[in-house]
């Protein structure tokens, strides 16, 4: 832990405050100028903190303004902040790149809505999933939170049509309900033990389970289930789902691809850092069970829902509610108190590969669906027929992107499904594992139902609604090419994920 | 005199309840308009009588703030329901 | 049972009766008037509570902004709920989840640990290094300034998603948040009279700050609810989304708040650390800013975006 | 008794009215309101944990307070959110109300969904 990197930290989380200043004070015509300038600024500070994180096997810490905590707010980066600040900082240059035409200020005219609010927004959501990722402190977490609601109910209806005000009004009560039960839970947290910082927290919780006092305190277990079910709401794990297809289904293109690669995740890293991180060794058994039953419902539900879909920006986004419940796998194989250190360690992989090759494969079919329904002029899947003859870049892309998620070899959903599947299998939890295959296959299911009319021939006397440029197309190429290769990675990066990781496995009180 | 001035702080509240409960209950909008007044006074008279019983001159801000807030909130009142929307007329 | 503990409880019970109430009843109107006084209520809680500038802000916002967001609402919308209420089971469990929370909250609340934990010894040791004397402003500007200034990107995020619910055909038109209300004589003059006494008042509020109860957020509400006022009264125009000005004094205060965090990087090695020489000075400067942006903001969010032309 | 404890119960009642609210009102309007009650009833919990940490000649905790700050500016930017997302949905369709569990439209039956691959 050192203060040094910190100064690495405080840019990761005011890149984009900074630019969400600048856009505000200067003329419309720089607006996504000033965007597109920052990304790769913001990819290049957080590859420096994964660098700093991998060669110093640590996490980063950042004590703002000198203040330690209690008292002050500490920043921390271990290896899974690191990969998600990186993760996070391609999808959004991405969507970046793909939006540019989409939503540039028109020339010699006066200034357009939705460009000036698009970008804003988007700066916004990466303000706060940066400041998720880095946060340590409970209540910090909680603006955290707060400012990604905020960016992203707007974006949800930034087209303005009745439907989307609709989706993003339902979106925004969920997740002011999971906020303020987050909240709740952290008020109590700090009455219990007189700090909000994570690391603190962990520590005096630890003490007192030293102290071999047979009962917990109740104030523990309300807060822990409080937090969790606000998170949860805001993750839309099922039965708490029923905001994301609308609301993601109903937002540009662009933007879906970043609420459905990024901003749910947000709150799933957050149940994390509180389960894993605030509890290390003595994650509840029963609650990590529970949250995996709540997966597998998620993950046959999701997939039986998207086979039903007749529009397929609707489909997409019913497979990300099916595609979440995997992630919940996490909690009962990686602190399985049964588990080797080593079965356990697969579990953890497996959980965040499912993470990042997920937030690159469904970005990207978000967009390739955007791109098929910009062509056709609509999105019912009945009517695809022969579009990959006309955007066949995007097509591509749409596969390779459904290849990961259904977990085919070679693809970073697939190294994702074998860790957890293997992970599972060495525990003997085979309904879990049953699940996971079951997923796998209606994943297969609902995308055939895409591509086997897409590649068919186009009706005669067809003419395309709008002509996609290459370069759109090829955003979403790159994304999915990219959860397909993750899958290559070697096995050595994977450390990275186990760095600053609180040891799991082994105590957990039942 | 600390513990008769809170007697009186207890006194004007509860008055402030019985009016609150007489003032909500309508019938029209119109008599609802008065609550965030009575607040207001009651608000202010309960602040005063704290900041002397307890020797907290800050309070004295507070009930400075109510004083402007509980009338611009009547304000308001009153224009939301000087443009009413159709179908929204008052009962009775 | 002395004198104050009556009081508590007679307060603790009007709040909670005003609470029932705002959930209870059956129109939109009467359960926002409900809720106004709710939040008039809130503020003297605090006050017993020992939170004078909880209490400020309280009445500020729960009395004030909020209330008046939800009148203006509610005026206009034309929905009513429906003749019977929706599920009776939805209702009986939801009903029982609530108590089962509000009981395990209360156990939780009456088994806190004796004594508290509390930083209260901490917020005053490291006041001389602020060169404030409110430990909440210490709090808010100096030992947890990261919250403060998210806070604000936060309000800044409000502000941009209340604009981006403008249609695109009013984009840059006024907002008329108050229709085409007739302006009486009576408003007129009491804006007249009242908005220079709130001004005096908010900006003392922030001014008394540093070292008493108040500050830039308090202070900055009161001033929001005088422009709304003298807005009200037709005395001054609504400025649009588009207008530059408006945008450069929204973002004034973040901006000058961001600037001096990293300036803290070269003059005293930290962000968001002040150098003590400078650091009272260097908050006073920075509250300054941020009571202008927060009025404006505050004042945005109450009058919302321009309305579809008809 | 003492006050705290009066207050941390006035605290969880509100708690449970204001979430009770939130479930199970019909107009989004009102579900604000609820949501506002709520955090209120948090944030008094809040205020109760801040004057029991009384010390070095304050009332108070002043960081729960100062947070309490916080908090109650951001629900307020909520409520602005949600209420100015309310007015414009009523501006569009004349009603406030969308159903809760309905799912979206434009479902098709299982059977017919593995079949529909050849078209049109």
């Amino acid at each position: 832990m050192l203060q040094a990197g910190g100064s690495l930290l405080v840019l990761a989380l005011m890149l984009p405050v900074i630019g969400i200043l600048l856009i505000m004070s200067l003329d419309a015509r720089h607006t996504g100028k000033i965007a597109l300038a920052l990304m790769p600024a913001g990819l290049a500070v957080a590859l420096a903190i994964a660098a700093r994180v991998w060669t110093t096997q640590a996490g980063l810490e950042y004590f703002i303004g000198g203040w330690a905590p209690p008292l002050g707010v500490a920043l921390r980066a271990d290896g899974i902040s690191a990969v998600m600040l990186v993760t996070t900082s391609v999808v959004i240059g991405a969507a970046g790149l793909f939006a540019r035409a989409e939503f540039r200020q028109p020339d010699n005219q006066p200034e357009a809505r939705a460009p000036l609010m698009f970008w804003l927004l988007l700066l916004g959501i990466w303000a706060g999933l940066n400041a998720v990722f880095l946060g340590g402190d409970l209540f910090n977490l909680y603006v955290a939170l707060e400012m990604l609601t905020f960016a992203a109910v707007p974006l949800v209806c930034l087209s303005g049509k009745a439907e989307t005000l609709a989706a993003a009004l339902r979106y925004l009560l969920f997740a002011l309900l999971g906020s303020a039960l987050y909240l709740l839970g952290a008020v109590l947290l700090f009455g219990a033990y007189g700090t909000l910082d994570i690391a603190l927290l962990a520590a005096r919780i630890a003490a007192q389970a030293n102290m071999a006092s047979p009962v917990w305190p109740l104030a523990l277990w309300v807060a822990l289930a409080l937090m969790t079910v606000g998170l949860l709401a805001k993750t839309a794990l099922f039965p708490l789902h029923l905001w994301l297809p609308p609301a993601h289904s109903g937002a540009p293109a662009a933007a879906s691809a970043v609420l459905s690669a990024l901003v749910v995740k947000a709150s799933f890293f957050l149940i994390v850092r509180l389960w894993f991180g605030m509890l290390p060794g003595l994650t509840p058994w029963l609650g990590a069970q529970l949250l995996a039953a709540l997966g597998a419902a998620a993950i046959l539900f999701g997939s039986v829902l998207a086979l039903r879909q007749a529009r397929l920006k609707l489909l997409v986004a019913y497979s990300t509610v099916a595609q979440i419940g995997y992630l919940f796998f996490v909690f009962p194989l990686a602190a399985n108190p049964a588990a080797s250190t080593a079965s356990a360690a697969l579990a953890w992989t497996g959980g965040w590969m499912q993470l990042v090759s997920h937030a690159l494969a469904k970005a990207a079919m978000f967009m390739a669906a955007g791109l098929i329904a910009e062509t056709l002029g609509h999105d019912r899947i009945a009517g695809l027929g022969g579009v990959a003859r006309v955007v066949p870049i995007t097509v591509i892309a749409f596969a390779l992107a459904g290849a990961s998620l259904m977990g085919l070899p070679p693809s970073g959903g697939f190294v994702a499904k074998l860790l957890l599947l293997s992970a599972a299998v060495s525990q003997g939890l085979w309904f879990w594992a049953v699940v996971m295959l079951l997923g796998g296959l209606l994943a297969g299911g609902y995308l055939f139902r895409v591509l086997s009319p897409a590649l068919g021939p186009l009706p005669a006397g067809w003419t395309p609604a709008a002509r996609i440029p290459r370069d759109r197309q090829a955003v979403a190429l790159v994304l999915a090419l990219g959860a397909v290769l993750l899958g290559f990675a070697p096995l050595k990066s994977y450390d990275l994920l186990q760095f600053g990781r609180p040891a799991i496995a082994g105590a957990v009180t039942r | 005199m600390g513990e008769f001035l809170t007697g009186s702080a207890c006194f004007v509240l509860a008055m402030v309840a019985l009016g609150l409960v007489r003032i909500l209950r309508g019938p029209a909008d119109a008599d609802r308009i008065m609550a965030p007044q009575l607040l207001g006074t009651g608000g202010i008279a309960v602040l005063l009588l704290l900041a002397a019983a307890t020797g907290a001159p800050a309070v004295v801000d507070v009930a400075l703030s109510l004083a402007l807030l509980a009338a611009f909130a009547s304000v308001a009142f009153v224009l939301a329901k000087g443009s009413p929307a159709p179908g929204k007329a008052d009962e009775p | 049972m002395s004198a104050a503990l009556i009081l508590d409880a007679c307060l603790v019970l009007l709040v909670l009766a005003v609470a029932v109430w705002t959930i209870a009843a059956r129109e939109t109107f009467p359960a926002i008037a409900g809720f106004v006084s709710y939040g008039l209520l809130l503020a003297i809680v605090w006050v017993r509570l020992s939170s004078v500038d909880v209490a400020l802000t309280e009445a500020a916002i729960g009395g004030g902004a909020t209330g008046v967001l939800l009148l203006g609402a509610a005026a206009r919308l034309t929905d009513r709920a429906g003749r019977r209420p929706a599920g009776i089971g939805l209702r009986i469990m939801a009903g029982a989840l609530c108590l089962a929370i509000t009981a395990a909250l209360a156990f939780v609340i009456l088994t806190l640990p004796d004594p508290a934990p509390t930083l209260a010894p901490q917020a005053v040791a490291g006041l001389p290094a602020t060169g404030v004397g409110n430990p909440i402003t210490a709090v808010l500007v100096a030992y947890r300034g990261i919250d403060t200034l998210l806070e604000k990107i936060v309000l800044l995020l409000a502000v941009i998603g209340v604009w981006c619910l403008t249609p695109d055909d009013s984009w840059g038109a006024l907002p008329a948040p108050w229709g085409t209300a007739r302006q009486d004589d009576a408003i007129v003059l009491l804006a007249r009279l009242l908005a220079p006494v709130g001004v005096v008042v908010g900006v003392y509020i922030v001014w008394v700050g540093a070292d008493d109860p108040g500050g830039a957020f308090q202070g900055g509400t009161i001033l929001a609810a005088m422009w709304l006022l003298v807005m009200m009264a037709g005395l001054i125009a609504p400025l649009p989304a588009t207008s530059r000005r408006l945008r450069r004094v929204l973002v004034a205060g973040p901006a000058l708040f961001l600037a001096v965090a990293f300036a803290g990087f070269a003059m005293s090695g930290d962000f968001l650390s002040y150098p003590p020489a400078y650091a009272k000075w260097l908050i006073k400067l920075i509250e300054a800013a941020l009571t202008l942006s927060i009025a404006a903001m505050v004042g945005v969010l109450v009058i919302g975006p321009a309305v579809r032309k008809r | 008794m003492t006050a705290e404890q009066l207050y941390g119960l006035c605290g969880a009642g509100l708690v449970g009215l204001g979430l009770f609210g939130l479930i199970t009102a019909e107009l989004p309007l009102r579900r604000i309101v609820a949501f506002n009650l709520l955090g209120g009833g948090a944030f008094v919990v809040f205020g109760v944990i801040a004057r029991r940490g009384a010390a070095a000649g304050l009332g108070g905790d002043p960081v729960p307070q100062a947070l309490i700050i916080t908090g109650v500016v951001v629900g307020f930017a909520a409520t602005a959110l949600a209420v100015t997302l309310v007015r414009r949905l009523h501006e569009e369709t004349g009603t406030t109300k969308f159903d809760q569990d309905e799912l979206p439209p434009e479902t098709v039956k299982l059977s017919d969904a593995t079949l529909s691959g050849g078209n049109p």
